[in-house]
C-alpha cells in the first residue's frame, strides 16, 4: 500500500508539473482509482460495504468527473495553463518543499500518537497541500476546480490513514457532496466560458471594495 | 424522531417534485407551503410536542431547538416574500445585464434549490454527529450556489464562483477537523457526538483536539465569514436575490456558526483546550468588527454594507462565545436578534432595488417619501441592527461588554465599543442618505416595492426583534440558558 | 407612581394616533398636543407630591431580557421632571395653536411626544438597562425632531452630527454601566451602590459619566453638534432640546453621583474648570454668529457652563466637607437648570415666531421688529434680561446663590479655596458680562432700530390664541423670581437627598436660612425696581410728556441723509469683543477691502463656524478616513489570493498554536 | 441689616452726588490754569433740562422712553447697598456687593439697548465698546473683593468694611494699596472718565458712554446724568470706605471724614485726568485687564502673607 502512496505522491508531482490541462484532468483521474483502491489496503476485513463504496469511489472521481471536465475543457478550447503566478519548475520545487513539509508534520504527529500508516498520511497531506497550491497558484478556473479536487483526495486520504472511519454512511454522503461539489463546478464551467469567453479565474475581479465614491465624505466631514 | 426527518426528508422530496412541475404558480405555492410545514413541525419539535430526541445522528438539544427555529422562522419569511420577488423582473444594474429576463426553467431552479438548502441547513441542524453536521453544512454550499447564481449575469456567476470555490475549500478544512477529531478521540468513545466526545474529556487527546479545533475554526469560519476568510461573503450577499441574501445571512451563517459552537462545546469540556479555544475565539472576533468596520465606511453599495455588517456581528457572536460566562448566552440571543433584524434588512433591500434598479447608495434618496413603509422600516432595521436599544441587539451587545469587564479585560471591551462606533458611523452616513432628503432626480414610483407581500416579513421580524429587546419568553429564555449551559457558559 | 406611569402612555399613544392621523392636519394636531399637555399635567400631581415630600411613592418592577428593571420617583427625578412638564406644557400648546392657523408650523408629533415620554421614563428608571434605553429612545426622537425638515441639506448634516456626537456618550455609557455592573449583582441601581468597586473605579466611573453626558449638556468640547442641532430644528423643539434634553444630562451625571461614593475633590474642580471654558467659549462664539438661533444655542451651552461650575463646587465643598458651601453651591445649580429652562423656551418661542416673520435667522437682516410684533419684543426682551443674568429676574437669583457659594469658599483661608472662589466669581462675572453684550448685541439688532432690509412682506406680530404659551412661560419666571426663597427651602431637601449616601450633612449642618434671608431681600429689590419703574415711567408719559416730539431723524452727527443700512451691524458690534477671543474664535471674513476715495460697492460678510469642530473635530475625522481608506484594498476580488489568505491564517494558527508548543 | 440712619446719609449722598463731578471739573480747571465750570454747574444742567421737553427720534421706541428710569432708579437701588461714612449700608446682607453690581449692570443693559434703538451708527459702536469694557470691569471689582474677604471672613461689603481696620492695613499694606489701585480703575472705567472715555470731546467716533445717549435730551438726559453723578459716588464710597477707616469715630467725625474722603477721590479722579492723556481704544482692554492684574497680584500677596 505505501506503493500506492508513493504513486499518488507522484501524480500530484506530475499535477505540479503540467501545463497540459488534459494531463492534469488525466492525472486526477488516475488518482481517483488509487484512491478507491486505497481503502481495500489499509482496512484488514473487506466488507461489502467497503466495496460499494470502492466501486462509487472510482466510478465517480475517474470517470464521471474526469468525463466531465474534459467535456468543459474542449468547450473552452483552451489547452493549457498559462503563465501560473508561480512557475512549473518553481511548482515542482515547491512540490518537494511541501512533501518534505508533510514528512515532518506526521514525524511530529507520530510522537503524540501511533499512526497505522505514516506513509500514507505523508501523501494525504501532500495532496491536501498541493491541492491548496494548485488553487493558489494557477490562473484557470478549470485548474482549480482540479486542484479542489486534488485537495478533496488528500483530506480522504488523511481520513483513511489516521484510521478514522465512519460508518458507510457518512463516507457515502461525504463522498455524494464532494462529487456533486466538483460537478455543480463543472457545470459552473460552461457557464462562465459562456459568459466570459475565458475560463481565468483571475480576471474575475468584477467584485471588489477598491473603488469608493467620495461622495459621503463630505458629510462625514462636515 | 420520525417529525425530525421528516424535516428533512420533506423539502429533499418537494425539492426534487418541483423541478418537474410545469405550472409556476402551483411551484411556488409549494414553496409557501412547505416553509409554513416545516415551521409547523419545528415549533412541535421545539416545543416537544414531538418528544424528545437525542439520538446518535439526529437530534434535538438546546442549541438545535434556538437554530431550527431561526432556519425555519426565516426560511418560511423569504419564502412569502419570494412568492412576489419571481414575478419581478427587476432590470439590474450594469450593462452586463440590460434586458436580460431569466429563462423560465432558472424559477424552478430556484424553488428547487431553496427547498433543499432548507434541508440541508435542517440537517445540519439537527444532526448531532459530526460527520453529519459536515454533509449537511457541505450540502447547504452546493445547495445555495445555483441560488446566488440566480440572476444568469456575469457579477452574480463571479459571486457564486468564488463562493464555492472558498467555502469548498473551507469546508474541506472542516473535514479534515473532523477526521483530526476523531483522531483525537480514543477508541473509548462510543459515538461521535459533543455529548459523546465531552463525556470521556479525559481521554481526549489535546494536541490532536487543539489541531481539530483550528481547523474547524478556519474551514467553518470560512463559511461563517469570520474576517480574513470572509472574502467571499460580500460578493455572494450582494449579488444573490434578497429572499437568498437574507437566507444566506441570517439562517446559513447560523449553520456554520453551529457547526463551530459544536466543537467548541467538545473542548470547553477539556480543561486546557477551553481556554485556547475562547482565545482564538476572541481574536477572531475582534479582527472581524475591525475589518467589517473598516468596509462599511465609506461603503458605496447598500447590499455590501449589509453584508459587511453580518461579518460584523459575526465577529461579535465568536467574541461572546470567547468571552465565555454569560456572553455565550447573549451571543446566542445576539445570533437570534441579528437573524431577524439582518434578514429584514436584506428582504428590504430587494424592495428598494426593485424600484431604483441600483445598489448605490448615493443613487437612492429621500426613501421615506418615495416609498414611505418600506423607508421607515429601513430606518428602524438600521437603529436595530447597530443595537439601539430597545431593540434585543442592544441587550445582547450591552451583556457582552458586561462580560468583558467583569473579566477585566478592558482593552477588549474598549476595542469592541470603538469598532461598533465606527459601524454606527458608516451606517448611519449611508441610511440617512438613502431614507432622508428630497425624492432626488431620477422620478421612480415607490408602490413596486411596497406589495404587502413584501412588507409583512420585514415588520414580522423587526416586530419580533423590538419584542424580545423589552421581553424574553421563558421558552426562549430556557433555550438560551439550556445552551449556554451546554457550552459550559452561565445562564443570560 | 401607576399615575406617572399613565401619563407617559397618554403622551405616546397620543403621538402615535397623531401619526396615524397625519393626513387630517387638525385631528393630528389636536391629539399630539393635547395628549402632551394631558400627559405633563396628569405626570405633575406625582411628581408635585414627591417634591414636596408629601408622599413617597412606591417602586414599579418591570420584566426585562436582563433581569427585573425597578421605576423610581424620587426627589432628584421629580426635581429633573419640572422643566420637562414645565416645557412640555408650554411648547406643546405654542406648537399646537401654531399648527392650527400655519400649515409651516412643526407637526412632527410622533417623534416630539416620543422624546418627552422618554425623557420622563429617564428620570424614573433605576436600572441601568432601562435607563440606556430611556436614554437612546430621548436620542433617537431627538434625531428625528432635529432632521423634521430633512429636505434641508444643512438640517440633515446637523442630525447627522448630533446623533454621532451623542452615540459616541452612549458608547461612553454602555462602557460605565457596564462597568458598575460588572462589579455588582445585577443591572440596578440599588445593586450598583451597593457594589465594591476598586478605588481607582470611582474616579473612572465619574470621567465617562462626564464624558458620556457631558456629550448631551455641551461639556467642551463635546458641544459642537449642538448649535447645528439647535440652530436647524423647529422652534419648538429647540426649546425642549436646550430646555429640557440638556438637563437630562446634568440629571444624569448627578444620578451616577449618587452611585458612587462620597465624590474626590478633583472631580468637582474639573467640573469648575470645564465650566469656566465652555462658558467663556461659548459666549465668545456666540457673540461672532450672525444666525439668531445659533446664539441662542451658544447661550444654552454658556449656562450649562454655570450650571457645572455650581455643581462642581459643591463636590468639591462635599470633599471638604463644608455644608453650607456645598448645599447652596447645588442649589445654586439646580435652581438655574429650573430657571434657564423656563428662560430658554421663552427666548427659543420668540426666536421661532420671529424667524416666522422674517423668513430668514440672519441677524444682518433684522431689525426694529418691536413696532410690528411688540408682544413678541416684550416676551423676548424679558427671557434676554433672564437669562444674561440680570436682576429683576429669576435667572440673576440662581447666579447669585452660585455666587455667594463663591463669596463663602473665599472666607476660608486656603490658598486653594481662595482659587476656588476666584474661578466661580471670575468666571461667573465675565460669562455674566459677555451674556449681557450677547443679549444686548441679539434684542437691539433684531428688535430696535430700523429694519435693515426693505420688508418683503406685512410682518405682524403672534396671533392673541399664540400669546397663551408666551403669558404660561412669563408668569413661570415670575413665580421663579416671587417664590425663590420658598422653592430653594424645597431644593435644600432635594440636595440632601442627593448627598445623602456620601455625607451626612443635614438640615441643620447645612443652616439654608442664612441664604433664604439675601434671597429675600433681593427678590424685593427686583419687585420695587420693576414697580417703582413702571410707575415713573407711566407718570412720566401721563403728566410730564407735555411738548415731547418724536418726528425727528436719528442724530447721525450731521450727516444728511442717515439711511438704516447705515446702522450698527451685529457683525460690527462684537468686533471689539470677538477680537480680544480671536485666539479662540476664527470668523471667516468674506469681502474686499474698500479703498481710494470713491471706492467701488463692496461686500463684507463674516460667519464663524466653531473652531473646535473646525479645528479638532474635522481633522480628526478626515485623519481615519485617511487611515482606513487604503484598508480596502484588502478586498481586492482575487479569488487566488482569497484562497491564499485562508492557506496563512491556517498556518499561522498552526505554527503560533502548535508547533510552538 | 436694614439700618435708618445710614438711609439718611445715602440720602444726603445721593442728594450731593452732582457736586462731585463739579470738583473733578475744578481740579482739572486748576490745572489748566483755567476758571471752569462753577462747583454747581451740573445742578444747573440738571435743573435746566428738566424744565426743557424732550425729542426722540423717529426710530426710537419704549424702550427709549423707559430706560432713564430703569438707569435712575437701579443705581439708587445700588446706592441703598454701599456703606457710607464708615456705617453698614442701608441695606446690608450676604452678597449684596454682587446685587450692587448687577443693579449696574441692568443699568447699563438699558442704556445699550437705548442706544441700539436710536438705530444710529454711532451709538451702536458705544454700546459695543461699553458692554466690552464693562464685562471686563467687573471681574477686576470682584477680584478686589476677594481680597478682603479671605482678609476679613466676612460676605457682605459693610461687615467686610466694618472688619477692616488700620490694623489690618499695616499687616500688608501692599495688598491693600493694590486693590485700592485697581479698584480707581475700576471706577474711572465704570464711569467712564479719561483714560477710558473723555465726558466732553468733540468727536463722537471717539466717545464711549456720551455716544450712547447722544439722542437724549430734556427730562430724560437729566435723568442719566443723575444717574452717572450717583454711580460715581458709589465708586467713590466704596474707595472712601476701603482706603479710610473710622468706625470708631463719633457720627459727625465721621460724616467729616468721609465727606473728605469723597471730595478726596474727585479730586485724585480729577488730577488723573488732567496729567494722563486719553488712551487709544485698542489699549484700552489691556488696561482694564491690567487692573484685574492687580487685583490678582493682591491677592497672591494676601495669600502667601497667611
Amino acid at each position: 500500500m505505501n506503493s500506492i502512496a508513493t504513486l499518488l505522491a507522484i501524480t500530484c508531482m506530475l499535477l505540479l508539473g503540467s501545463s497540459r490541462l488534459l494531463v492534469s484532468i488525466r492525472m486526477v483521474a488516475f488518482q481517483g482509482i488509487l484512491l478507491g483502491l486505497l481503502p481495500l489496503f489499509v482496512t484488514d476485513h473487506i466488507g461489502v460495504a467497503a466495496v460499494l463504496l470502492m466501486l462509487t469511489n472510482i466510478g465517480l472521481k475517474s470517470i464521471l468527473l474526469p468525463w466531465l471536465l474534459t467535456k468543459a475543457l474542449f468547450e473552452s478550447g483552451t489547452r493549457r495553463e498559462i503563465e501560473p503566478f508561480i512557475g512549473f519548475g518553481a511548482s515542482i520545487l515547491a512540490g518537494v518543499l511541501l512533501l518534505a513539509v508533510s514528512g515532518y508534520i506526521v514525524n511530529r504527529l507520530q510522537t503524540t500518537a501511533q499512526i497505522s500508516s505514516p506513509f500514507t498520511l505523508i501523501a494525504g497531506f501532500f495532496m491536501f497541500f498541493s491541492g491548496l497550491f494548485l488553487l493558489i497558484t494557477r490562473r484557470k478556473a478549470l485548474t482549480q476546480t482540479l486542484g479542489f479536487l486534488v485537495l478533496e483526495n488528500g483530506v480522504f486520504t488523511t481520513g483513511l490513514s489516521l484510521g478514522s472511519e465512519f460508518s458507510v454512511f457518512v463516507e457515502l454522503g461525504i463522498l455524494l457532496d464532494v462529487f456533486v461539489g466538483i460537478f455543480l463546478m463543472g457545470i459552473m464551467l460552461f457557464h462562465i466560458d459562456r459568459e466570459f469567453d475565458h475560463i481565468d479565474a483571475d480576471r474575475f475581479n468584477e467584485l471588489s471594495d477598491l473603488a469608493v465614491d467620495v461622495g459621503d465624505s463630505e458629510e462625514a466631514s462636515e | 424522531m420520525n417529525t425530525a426527518y421528516a424535516l428533512i426528508i420533506l423539502p429533499v422530496i418537494t425539492g426534487i417534485i418541483s423541478l418537474f412541475i410545469s405550472s409556476e404558480r402551483l411551484r411556488r405555492n409549494l414553496l409557501v407551503v412547505v416553509a409554513f410545514v416545516h415551521l409547523f413541525m419545528s415549533i412541535m419539535l421545539c416545543t416537544g410536542a414531538a418528544g424528545e430526541l437525542n439520538g446518535s445522528w439526529i437530534g434535538l438539544d438546546h442549541l438545535g431547538r434556538l437554530f431550527l427555529m431561526i432556519v425555519s422562522l426565516l426560511f418560511a419569511g423569504s419564502a412569502i416574500y419570494s412568492m412576489e420577488y419571481l414575478d419581478k423582473h427587476p432590470h439590474f444594474d450594469g450593462p452586463a445585464i440590460a434586458g436580460l429576463r431569466m429563462p423560465g426553467n432558472s424559477n424552478a431552479v430556484f424553488v428547487a434549490c431553496m427547498q433543499l438548502f432548507l434541508a440541508a441547513m435542517s440537517l445540519s441542524v439537527m444532526s448531532t454527529h459530526l460527520g453529519l453536521q459536515w454533509i449537511g453544512i457541505e450540502a447547504t454550499t452546493l445547495a445555495s450556489t445555483p441560488l446566488i447564481y440566480y440572476h444568469r449575469n456575469k457579477r452574480s456567476l463571479e459571486a457564486a464562483w468564488k463562493y464555492m470555490i472558498l467555502c469548498s475549500v473551507g469546508i474541506a478544512l472542516a473535514l479534515m477537523g473532523v477526521f483530526f477529531l476523531a483522531m483525537a478521540a480514543s477508541s473509548h468513545v462510543q459515538q461521535f457526538t459533543p455529548v459523546g466526545l465531552a463525556l470521556f474529556s479525559g481521554y481526549l487527546k489535546i494536541e490532536w483536539l487543539k489541531v481539530a479545533f483550528i481547523f474547524f475554526l478556519v474551514g467553518y469560519g470560512t463559511k461563517m465569514g469570520l474576517a480574513p476568510m470572509h472574502t467571499w461573503l460580500p460578493d455572494a450577499h450582494s449579488e444573490a436575490p434578497s429572499p437568498v441574501s437574507a437566507m444566506l445571512s441570517g439562517a446559513l451563517l447560523n449553520c456554520a456558526f453551529l457547526g463551530l459552537l459544536r466543537i467548541y462545546q467538545v473542548c470547553a469540556a477539556v480543561p486546557g483546550v477551553a481556554s485556547f479555544a475562547s482565545e482564538l475565539l476572541i481574536i477572531f472576533g475582534l479582527i472581524s468588527l475591525a475589518i467589517s468596520g473598516v468596509f462599511i465606511l465609506r461603503q458605496p453599495d447598500y447590499k455590501r454594507m449589509l453584508a459587511y455588517s453580518s461579518v460584523e456581528h459575526m465577529g461579535i457572536l465568536a467574541l461572546g462565545v470567547g468571552l465565555g460566562g454569560s456572553a455565550i448566552a447573549a451571543a446566542l440571543l445576539h445570533a437570534v436578534g441579528h437573524s431577524l433584524v439582518k434578514s429584514s434588512l436584506f428582504l428590504l433591500s430587494g424592495n428598494i432595488l426593485a424600484v431604483y434598479a441600483s445598489k448605490k447608495i448615493e443613487d437612492i434618496k429621500g426613501l421615506l417619501k418615495t416609498m414611505p413603509v418600506s423607508g421607515a422600516l429601513w430606518l428602524a432595521g438600521f437603529f436595530a441592527i447597530t443595537g439601539t436599544p430597545p431593540f434585543t441587539t442592544f441587550t445582547s451587545e450591552f451583556a457582552i461588554v458586561r462580560v468583558a469587564l467583569q473579566s477585566h479585560s478592558w482593552t477588549i471591551a474598549i476595542l469592541y465599543l470603538l469598532f461598533l462606533l465606527l459601524v454606527f458611523i458608516g451606517m448611519l452616513t449611508a441610511f440617512m442618505h438613502m431614507s432622508l432628503g428630497k425624492k432626488g432626480e431620477v422620478e421612480v414610483d415607490g408602490s413596486a416595492g411596497e406589495s404587502f407581500w413584501q412588507v409583512l416579513p420585514p415588520v414580522v421580524f423587526l416586530t419580533a426583534a423590538l419584542f424580545l429587546g423589552l421581553y424574553l419568553p421563558d421558552f426562549m429564555r430556557s433555550a438560551i440558558n439550556g445552551a449556554a449551559v451546554l457550552l459550559g457558559g452561565k445562564p443570560l | 407612581m401607576q399615575q406617572y406611569l399613565v401619563a407617559l402612555i397618554i403622551i405616546m399613544a397620543g403621538g402615535v394616533l397623531a401619526f396615524v392621523t397625519r393626513k387630517s392636519r387638525n385631528v393630528s394636531t389636536f391629539l399630539g398636543a393635547g395628549s402632551a399637555i394631558l400627559g405633563a399635567l396628569v405626570a405633575a400631581w406625582p411628581v408635585a407630591r414627591v417634591l414636596l415630600g408629601r408622599a413617597d411613592l412606591p417602586v414599579l418592577m418591570l420584566q426585562f431580557p436582563l433581569g427585573e428593571a425597578t421605576l423610581k420617583l424620587d426627589a432628584i427625578s421629580a426635581f429633573f421632571a419640572l422643566p420637562v412638564l414645565c416645557l412640555l406644557i408650554a411648547v406643546s400648546l405654542f406648537s399646537g395653536i401654531d399648527a392650527g392657523h400655519d400649515k409651516h408650523a412643526y407637526d412632527g408629533w410622533l417623534f416630539f411626544n416620543m422624546l418627552s415620554a422618554s425623557m420622563l421614563l429617564l428620570l424614573v428608571s433605576a436600572n441601568a438597562v432601562l435607563f440606556l434605553v430611556a436614554w437612546e429612545l430621548m436620542s433617537v426622537a431627538a434625531f428625528f425632531t432635529i432632521a423634521y425638515r430633512d429636505e434641508i441639506v444643512s438640517a440633515r448634516s446637523a442630525g447627522w452630527k448630533y446623533l454621532v456626537a451623542s452615540h459616541i456618550g452612549t458608547a461612553a455609557l454602555m462602557l460605565l454601566f457596564a462597568m458598575l455592573a460588572a462589579q455588582s449583582a445585577g443591572f440596578e441601581f440599588s445593586q450598583f451602590a451597593a457594589a465594591q468597586l476598586p478605588s481607582g473605579m470611582h474616579s473612572v466611573a465619574f470621567l465617562l459619566a462626564l464624558f458620556g453626558f457631558g456629550v448631551k449638556f455641551g461639556l467642551l468640547p463635546l458641544h459642537v453638534w449642538l448649535p447645528d442641532a439647535h440652530a436647524f430644528a423647529d422652534a419648538p423643539v429647540s426649546a425642549v432640546l436646550s430646555g429640557a434634553m440638556i438637563k437630562m444630562g446634568f440629571y444624569g451625571l448627578l444620578r451616577i453621583l449618587m452611585l458612587l461614593p462620597a465624590p474626590e475633590a478633583f472631580w468637582g474642580w474639573i467640573l469648575v474648570v470645564g465650566g469656566l471654558l465652555t462658558g467663556i467659549y461659548a459666549m465668545a462664539m456666540a457673540l461672532a454668529q450672525s444666525d439668531l438661533k445659533k446664539v441662542i444655542a451658544y447661550s444654552s451651552i454658556e449656562n450649562a457652563g454655570i450650571i457645572m461650575m455650581g455643581i462642581g463646587c459643591s463636590l468639591v465643598a462635599i470633599a471638604w466637607k463644608q455644608p453650607f458651601i456645598a448645599g447652596i453651591a447645588m442649589i445654586g445649580a439646580l435652581l438655574h437648570i429650573l430657571n434657564h429652562a423656563v428662560c430658554k423656551g421663552l427666548i427659543f418661542l420668540a426666536a421661532g415666531v420671529v424667524y416666522h416673520a422674517m423668513g430668514t435667522r440672519k441677524l444682518e437682516m433684522m431689525g426694529g421688529l418691536a413696532r410690528s410684533m411688540p408682544f413678541t419684543a416684550v416676551c423676548f426682551s424679558v427671557a434676554a434680561v433672564a437669562i444674561s443674568g440680570l436682576p429683576p429676574f429669576n435667572s440673576f437669583i440662581s447666579e447669585f446663590v452660585i455666587f455667594t457659594a463663591g463669596l463663602h469658599t473665599a472666607t476660608i483661608k486656603e490658598p486653594t479655596a481662595v482659587l476656588l472662589a476666584f474661578m466661580i466669581m471670575s468666571g461667573l462675572a465675565l460669562i455674566g458680562g459677555l451674556a449681557v453684550a450677547t443679549y444686548a448685541r441679539t434684542f437691539g439688532l433684531v428688535f430696535l432700530g430700523a429694519p435693515r432690509q426693505a420688508k418683503r412682506r406685512e410682518i405682524s406680530d403672534v396671533i392673541p390664541a399664540l400669546r397663551l404659551p408666551f403669558l404660561l412661560l412669563l408668569a413661570a419666571i415670575a413665580v421663579l423670581t416671587l417664590a425663590s426663597p420658598w422653592i430653594i427651602k424645597i431644593l435644600q431637601s432635594v440636595v440632601l437627598v442627593f448627598m445623602a449616601r456620601q455625607t451626612e450633612f443635614t438640615a441643620a449642618s447645612m443652616q439654608i436660612e442664612s441664604l433664604q434671608a439675601p434671597v429675600v431681600i433681593v427678590v424685593t429689590f427686583s419687585l420695587a425696581l420693576i414697580v417703582i419703574v413702571l410707575a415713573a415711567w407711566q407718570i412720566r408719559r401721563r403728566f410730564f410728556s407735555a411738548g415731547d416730539r418724536s418726528d425727528r431723524p436719528t442724530w447721525d452727527c450731521g450727516y444728511a441723509a442717515p439711511d438704516a443700512r447705515m446702522q450698527y451691524t451685529s457683525s460690527s458690534f462684537s468686533q471689539t469683543i470677538v477680537d480680544i477671543f480671536s485666539a479662540v474664535v476664527r470668523p471667516y471674513k468674506h469681502g474686499e477691502k474698500v479703498s481710494g476715495l470713491f471706492p467701488q460697492n463692496a461686500s463684507f460678510r463674516t460667519d464663524a463656524p466653531d473652531s473646535l469642530l473646525r479645528y479638532l473635530f474635522t481633522p480628526i475625522f478626515s485623519l481615519v478616513d485617511r487611515v482606513l481608506l487604503p484598508l480596502r484594498a484588502f478586498q481586492h476580488g482575487r479569488l487566488h489570493l482569497y484562497i491564499c489568505y485562508v492557506a496563512i491564517t491556517l498556518l499561522v494558527l498552526l505554527i503560533w498554536k502548535v508547533v510552538v508548543i | 441689616m436694614i439700618s435708618l440712619p445710614s438711609i439718611l446719609i445715602c440720602l444726603a449722598m445721593i442728594v450731593l452726588a452732582p457736586l462731585f463731578p463739579g470738583v473733578i471739573n475744578k481740579t482739572k480747571a486748576f490745572f489748566a490754569g483755567r476758571q471752569g465750570p462753577p462747583l454747581l454747574q451740573l445742578y444747573y444742567d440738571i435743573i435746566k433740562m428738566l424744565q426743557k421737553t424732550s425729542v426722540y427720534s423717529e426710530t426710537t421706541t419704549v424702550v427709549t422712553r423707559i430706560a432713564p428710569f430703569v438707569i435712575l432708579f437701579s443705581t439708587l437701588a445700588a446706592a441703598l447697598l454701599v456703606p457710607v461714612a464708615f456705617r453698614n449700608a442701608s441695606v446690608s446682607f450676604s452678597g449684596d456687593i454682587i446685587l450692587l453690581a448687577y443693579l449696574l449692570g441692568i443699568g447699563r443693559f438699558f442704556m445699550v439697548l437705548a442706544a441700539l434703538d436710536t438705530g444710529s451708527a454711532f451709538e451702536g459702536m458705544g454700546a459695543a465698546r461699553e458692554v466690552l469694557y464693562s464685562a471686563l470691569a467687573e471681574p477686576a471689582l470682584f477680584f478686589g473683593l476677594l481680597v478682603l474677604i479671605n482678609e476679613t471672613s466676612q460676605t457682605s461689603i459693610s461687615a467686610i468694611y466694618e472688619k477692616l481696620t488700620v490694623e489690618s492695613w499695616w499687616q500688608n499694606p501692599a495688598t491693600f494699596l493694590l486693590v485700592a489701585a485697581s479698584w480707581m480703575i475700576v471706577l474711572l472705567v465704570e464711569n467712564a472718565r479719561i483714560p477710558i472715555d473723555d465726558p466732553n470731546t468733540h468727536l463722537e467716533l471717539t466717545m464711549i458712554h456720551e455716544v450712547m445717549i447722544l439722542d437724549y435730551s430734556g427730562k430724560d438726559l437729566a435723568l442719566i446724568e443723575f444717574a452717572g453723578a450717583v454711580k460715581l459716588a458709589i465708586f467713590s464710597s466704596l474707595l472712601v470706605g476701603l482706603v479710610l477707616s473710622g468706625q470708631e469715630l463719633a457720627l459727625p467725625a465721621q460724616l467729616l471724614v468721609y465727606a473728605a474722603g469723597m471730595l478726596l477721590v474727585s479730586i485724585v479722579v480729577g488730577i488723573v485726568e488732567s496729567t494722563i492723556a486719553r488712551f487709544r481704544l485698542l489699549h484700552i482692554p489691556k488696561f482694564i485687564v491690567g487692573s484685574g492684574a492687580l487685583a490678582i497680584i493682591a491677592l497672591i500677596l494676601k495669600l502667601s502673607g497667611n
